[in-house]
């Protein structure tokens, strides 16, 4: 179970890698990964996302512990990155090992929503026409409730 | 006295991230009044608790929240993580 | 689009890698692996998968063109082996880019329900007290019906 | 003359992977009745055809199926890939 909160890059592919290497324990493993797009209105210069350093740490433990009570879970990754992004970046990733894919895939699913909109990150948007806070989407606080 | 966090659009609205404030405010809306009164910018950051969330102590809660034996407020607006 | 059949391993971090790298199109990448289970009441010595070559790939093929008219897919990988595994190697992968997380995690899921029970491959275990082929679960059958 | 294939305990039942069969079976189930016939190991393998898969020409079908056409027949048990 590893939580981390990071400003330079990961590597994805490692990650995930050495996540399902020699598990025998947990035939299913899946990953989500959150990539920086490009806008289609005004190309997007970067990405800067701000975090509540300490809470966010606490926010994503809670989160990932409330999973494993949830569905049998024999491991959790979730990696996110704050600071300066720029399009085709990875942004974050999470990872679930289970013994059935059905609780790998909701669990997945159940991490994403609440860091979608329970984890403090902000993202701010720069491109040629200025800075904008990215706002939060109604859909979101709604996939919420069915957890 | 209790540490006061701004994030986002709440940190550039009152140009701060952090202060210290003395207050007896007794909840989360109190304290907002007060800050409210302070100056223009204050005015401006709270103009809409819709549009605002609450942490105590690094928990998620929300205005009617009491400040009783709380170190650290924070005012965000919703996240967007992810 | 890419649908593999092969008797080699596959390397699952660097198709993980490979698959999410540069994507600015789709924003959210979801993959699911599946890996070799150790039995708990007898060691399994190697599980053999049997497939049907040339409805295999028409299968797959079949399969990802529908997720595709099903969700806002930027793209989709399935890699499926056949042959001798043992516990800990990685049988099967699939991965799916979309700009939305709700699309990529459905379209895995989908792809993973009708790997499960409509592609042509057969599983055998063989543990120390002899060989015995895997029953398809009722489970299986039953996760279709929601699509 | 029809390709006949069998997969996994049904190939093992029959005791090899593929043959050609001369029939003039208007439907799979006329097939599996001629087949049934021939031998024990053919009316082992197609005791119980609700546990029983058939794709003609690589594609999954019912028993109900016309054969009318068709070069590929394959029977096999349900799939349990992923």
């Amino acid at each position: 179970m590893t939580v981390r909160v990071q400003e330079n890059p990961f590597d994805f592919g490692a990650e995930a890698q050495a996540f399902a290497t020699g598990r025998t324990d947990a035939g299913a493993v899946v990953t989500f990964t959150g990539i920086v797009r490009d806008l289609v209105q005004s190309p997007l210069h970067e990405m800067m996302i701000e975090h509540y350093p300490g809470m966010t740490e606490r926010a994503l433990s809670g989160i990932e512990a409330d999973a494993r009570t949830r569905w049998d879970l024999r491991d959790v990754l979730i990696i996110h990155r704050h600071g300066i992004l720029r399009p085709g970046d990875m942004i974050m990733m999470v990872a679930t090992a289970s013994p059935h894919r059905k609780d790998a895939f909701e669990a997945a699913e159940f991490l994403m929503d609440f860091l979608k909109s329970r984890a403090p990150f902000w993202k701010k948007e720069r491109t040629g026409e200025g800075e904008e806070w990215v706002a939060s989407k109604s859909e979101d606080e709604y996939a919420l409730s069915r957890w | 006295m209790i540490d006061v966090l701004y994030f986002a659009w709440v940190r550039e609205r009152i140009g701060i991230p952090k202060e210290q404030v003395q207050t007896s405010a007794a909840t989360v809306a109190d304290l907002v009044d007060e800050l409210r009164s302070r100056e223009d910018r204050y005015a401006a950051a709270f103009e809409d608790l819709a549009a605002l969330r609450v942490a105590l102590d690094q928990e998620l809660t929300d205005f009617n929240a009491p400040l009783e034996g709380v170190r650290e407020v924070a005012f965000f607006p919703p996240m967007t993580g992810g």
